[in-house]
């Protein structure tokens, strides 16, 4: 998009730097959370902070989520713009009241008087062989709760751009950072800078068939669309940007053109965000299907240990490429 | 002759008076069915609310519980508002929406409200970390009871509080009941400052029946907590002489022990004490019986939102646009 | 079904009843909860069963969510079998780290070695003007986890069988029951008892629209089927019992008849569980259907306090009639 | 002519031994490639988990951490399902299902294997209640790390277990770092015994680097709690000598710190203390890695479970069905 020079930096790197950018920018932003200070974040995200902004702006916590988490909704309350970091998303159900309770509720229950402009970041995602208690994906389950806005960059660019847009959100917003993407290699443009939070972007045009996804999965579902595209079947790759509120004219805009549809969700297949999308599509635009729904999730078990279950548990290239053979009509497949 | 009480004295009275009169007037409302939901009733326990009250500036912020009206009253949320929260009117100082549980008033750094039992601790240091973060000399207090202790929100709270050093004044209101059980069935230490100390935070109790004790007591604790010694922990010994909620049998206390607690009614210690005699406490209390009268009138003209808003103020309207004001 | 003499009972009395025989039948039961001994619970469920059962059995805790609910896992973990009660729906969130990352975990994470025989049973629902943190929907977001199973009695003979059939099970059960269902009153046949926990019911036979529900929306429901009746639209009603695993035989059978569907649900309607019934039935029905997928949920607000926003936000019979008629043909409607 | 060592020492020595070696080969695979995802090394901590296993029979209960590959060891977990598990086959200890943070043994009592931060105390304190409820005399030992001291499951659970006097004793390893957040940055108040105590729990504190310290102490716990006295909090002041995980640079404590501890190596103290010689260590060390080297053999030549099992054990099979049963 932008003209200026692109440099190579990691997703990681970019996160950083729109965290530095916030802090910059703007003296009522800081950060809290279990070692983000001396340790650099658990998974590095913060590293060299500290040293730069100082242990009151880079604010390592004790382990105690809730009351880190709803501080963050108190010093939001009090005027200040806190970026709280819950390490892995499991953990976040420790703050569950905070963030559902408190965080989601106080507009709306105090009649728009009060705002918590609040933005947390948390790590989400399998991939890592981290087990049952540290890898689930929990953003599209968080997506059901009224007040709450959920963005997920899955690209360089949004890694950097969000936060800024989040945190000058007047409501609160999770932020969910999948843990497989911090390594992640490009380019970013020099001058890169915040983005919208409003909009699903389309990653990769296509006529036959829509394939909706965030985060992680978004490679996934590109590299099934790649492998569907030698069949000369092309998909369009939506991806979602913000689970809630989603962003429902691009996904109608594409089912419009194509007539089918997949979601594909690290979720837990049952009650995830693709049953949603799923269920919208059949709702208001049934009568532009060709096909049934059709979605690619994670498997409804606590994610195990070994790398072949743990791949078998979640949403691979081969099934999305089987389920979008599956919807088409039998002249169009090979 | 005796000395006329003093105007602090008669300004006391009245705030406690203000309180009992407000809730027994909603008792009767509730049963007369324009109060519903859940009323917790704060009588027996206003002179804590009262005196802690005396203590704070208008800067400072309050966070309170389900059983609110009285800090909300003594903070200055005129009864009006208030009584029309307690019907759900728009004019309702939640604009309705809250009810008896969820009190606000962001002009008055009135911060809940809050009806989950210790989820005000958390926020009562966040807004505590801003003031400390931006400089500002203000004091965050936050009321809670006995019961609030043993949930690991008050844990994590006071131990976050004690280790920044914030500004905060834990207020805990130990009526020795949390719904039905006894302090001693819920806490396996009573002594509540005792546990407060471990978190190497200074603490005291106080007498919270005895107005003139607790306005003196929450002075010094203020008085600590913005000089910037950190948050301090007041336990006022307090009773609720009415049930729970408007749900509840009182299967658990003896009457004998109510009635013993009554005896030392902190509107009649009051009274006593600062030599109000019959004559002039019926002088307040005429003031007092007016304006709640004049709260219910108010609560009765006021006006339900218009369904269509139903959904407003989930979130901010696009800031792009003019933001839409809802009609207050 | 039975032929015994039937008594007048209510929904308390029902779950009161439930509990009384599991502490009979089995010395391995025992109850703990906030305030379910001497106060005789928030609802008065328990009243009585003090005196009857003494405080070891019938055990009151301090304000201690996560705490208790954990130590009912650990408790079934060495063979007891606990039935928890936590308040209201709201306050689970403070016990989910507890809920989701040990008790649905536990026995998949061991490989199969350990079991949680726990039944967590909570308040939910709005209908009583409880407000923004006493008053919600939660059991179709629970149901999004794999290693809970999710039941939801919502008549009497339910109300009184289902908790016995839950201790049965080897793994943990949350049961949910109406705020607004306590004072139902009805009859109850003298020796009903234990019922399964593992299909649906249909609670009205009928051929042109399939109305799927659960818990206090069964009763709208069944009132919008008689108001539909009048227009001889003929409603089949299905109470779905159990929202994790759903019965989608009972579902699919039904929908295959009367080729309409409408969800009623009383969680937020986005990821709600009508959500995946939706999701299902567009998925694996979708050459069965007559028309779009359709559903009456909550509105996506925290709950007012108010009566007229409270009804305003919750799903009510003329939405649901209003949502079928808008299914039917012109031919059929009036 | 010196007095050989005795039996039990030459025991102790080669528990913790065991431990050593089996997280030094750990740490080699890690790097290889055979173990993944997070792993949590004891070693330097080893004195802690065998002292207290001495004082605890067969039929007690024991809830430990992420990091408890010493525990499960000195609680009597064969090495070759251990080091099974760390590969994730199916003949480890989980099924291979848990890897190194879940480590689960019903059979040896052993319920975890723990990630989440003080997941484990209810758990414990609830093992516990069953026991007093079934009138047994057992006791459950919950490990656990100095920042679970600050998570709201650790108040709450202390205060339960204090309340109805359960047999749990309370043991904590504290290491004087979560992560790279040192104590002093975490709690208010590091006295962690007397923090126990204002839960009106007895509680004390031993040197965690002298393994007949840590198994006297915890047997005078373990006592205690088995005597009926309900809970028992023990601190085992110890110190990790390899960083947190293997994602850790590090970067928060001084090579001198961990330089200085290390002159306090449990191993090399209770070699010094009972008197084992070189070659007495030696013959110690070729059985320990004997048994190691076996274990990488057993744990390389186990096999996957089949993809297909991947769904098993979410929940129970159907009862009226024959139970299905995982090959093991
Ligand atoms: C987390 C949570 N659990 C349970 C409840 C139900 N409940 C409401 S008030 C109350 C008792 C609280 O007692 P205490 O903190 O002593 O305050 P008091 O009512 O005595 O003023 C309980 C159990 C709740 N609101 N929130
Ligand atoms: C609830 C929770 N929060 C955060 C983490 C991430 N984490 C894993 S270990 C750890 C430090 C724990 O320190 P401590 O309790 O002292 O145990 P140690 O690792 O020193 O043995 C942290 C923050 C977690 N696993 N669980
Ligand atoms: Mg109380
Ligand atoms: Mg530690």
């Amino acid at each position: 998009m932008s003209a200026a020079p692109a440099k190579r930096t990691t997703y990681r790197e970019a996160v950083r730097e729109a965290i530095r950018e916030a802090l910059l920018r703007d003296p009522r932003v800081f950060m809290m959370g279990e070692d983000v200070g001396r340790y650099g974040g658990a998974y590095a995200v913060s590293k060299g902070l500290l040293a730069e902004f100082g242990p009151e702006r880079m604010r390592d916590t004790p382990l105690s989520e809730s009351a880190f988490v709803g501080a963050g909704i108190g010093a939001a309350l009090g005027g200040a713009r806190p970026i709280v970091e819950i390490m892995t998303v499991n953990f976040s159900l420790l703050a569950l009241d905070q963030i559902v309770n408190n965080a989601a509720t106080l507009r709306h229950m105090s009649g728009g008087q009060l705002s918590v402009p609040l933005v947390i970041r948390m790590a989400t995602g399998a991939g890592r062989q981290l087990a049952a208690q540290h890898a689930h994906s929990l953003e599209g389950w968080f997506a059901h709760v009224p007040g709450l806005r959920i963005v997920v960059p899955a690209t360089l660019a949004d890694a950097r751009g969000m936060l800024w847009t989040a945190l000058e959100d007047p409501d609160p917003v999770l932020m969910f950072e999948h843990q497989t993407l911090y390594n992640m290699e490009g380019e970013l443009a020099e001058d890169a800078g915040p983005v919208d939070i409003d909009r699903a972007a389309v990653r990769r045009p296509g006529g036959d068939v829509t394939l909706i996804t965030y985060g992680a999965t978004l490679y996934t579902t590109l590299a099934a669309a790649e492998t569907l595209a030698a069949e000369r079947i092309e998909s369009e790759v939506i991806d979602l940007r913000t689970l809630r509120p989603l962003d429902m004219e691009t996904i109608f805009a594409s089912v419009r053109k194509t007539r089918r549809v997949v979601v594909i969700d690290e979720g837990w297949r049952s009650g995830s965000l693709s049953a949603e999308i799923l269920a919208r599509v059949a709702e208001s635009a049934f009568y532009d299907l060709d096909a049934p729904v059709a979605r690619v999730c994670s498997a409804e078990v606590p994610i195990p240990y070994p790398k072949h279950l743990e791949d078998a548990a979640l949403p691979q290239a081969p099934a999305i490429v089987e389920a979008v053979r599956a919807l088409m009509p039998a002249s169009v497949s090979r | 002759m005796t000395t006329p009480p003093s105007d602090h004295a008669v300004h006391l009275l009245r705030e406690m008076l203000r309180i009992r009169r407000f809730e027994e007037k909603c008792a009767e409302l509730y049963s007369a069915g324009q109060i519903r939901g859940f009323l917790h009733l704060y009588i027996g326990e206003e002179a804590v609310a009262v005196g802690v009250m005396q203590a704070l500036t208008p800067d400072d912020a309050v966070v309170a519980t389900y059983r609110e009206h009285g800090h909300a009253l003594a903070r200055g949320i005129a009864a009006n508002a208030l009584m029309a929260e307690m019907f759900g009117k728009q004019e309702g100082c939640s604009g309705g929406r809250g009810g008896s549980m969820h009190v606000f008033d962001a002009a008055a750094r009135f911060y809940g409200g809050n009806a989950i039992v210790a989820g005000g601790l958390p926020v009562a240091v966040g807004l505590a970390l801003a003031d400390a973060l931006a400089g500002r000399r203000r004091v965050t207090t936050c009321f809670f009871g006995d019961g609030a202790v043993a949930e690991g929100e008050f844990h994590e709270s006071m131990n976050l509080a004690a280790l920044w050093k914030l500004p905060v004044l834990f207020l805990c209101e130990n009526n020795l009941y949390a719904m039905g059980t006894h302090i001693e069935r819920a806490l396996s230490q009573q002594d509540l400052p005792a546990k407060a100390r471990t978190y190497g935070m200074p603490a005291d109790s106080v007498d919270g029946m005895d107005v003139l004790a607790v306005e003196e007591a929450a002075g010094q604790a203020v008085a600590s907590v913005r000089a910037g010694n950190g948050p301090f922990f007041l336990e006022a010994r307090t009773y609720r002489f009415r049930a729970h909620s408007m749900f509840d049998a009182e299967l658990y206390r003896d009457k004998a022990e109510v009635e013993a607690w009554k005896t030392r009614d902190p509107l009649r210690l009051l009274q006593d004490r600062s030599l109000v005699d019959a004559a002039g406490f019926a002088a307040i209390d005429a003031g007092v019986l007016l304006e709640i009268a004049d709260a219910v009138a108010c609560a009765e003209a006021g006006t339900w939102e218009p369904i269509a808003h139903l959904t407003r103020d989930v979130y901010t309207p696009a800031l792009e646009g003019p933001r839409e004001r809802r009609a207050r």
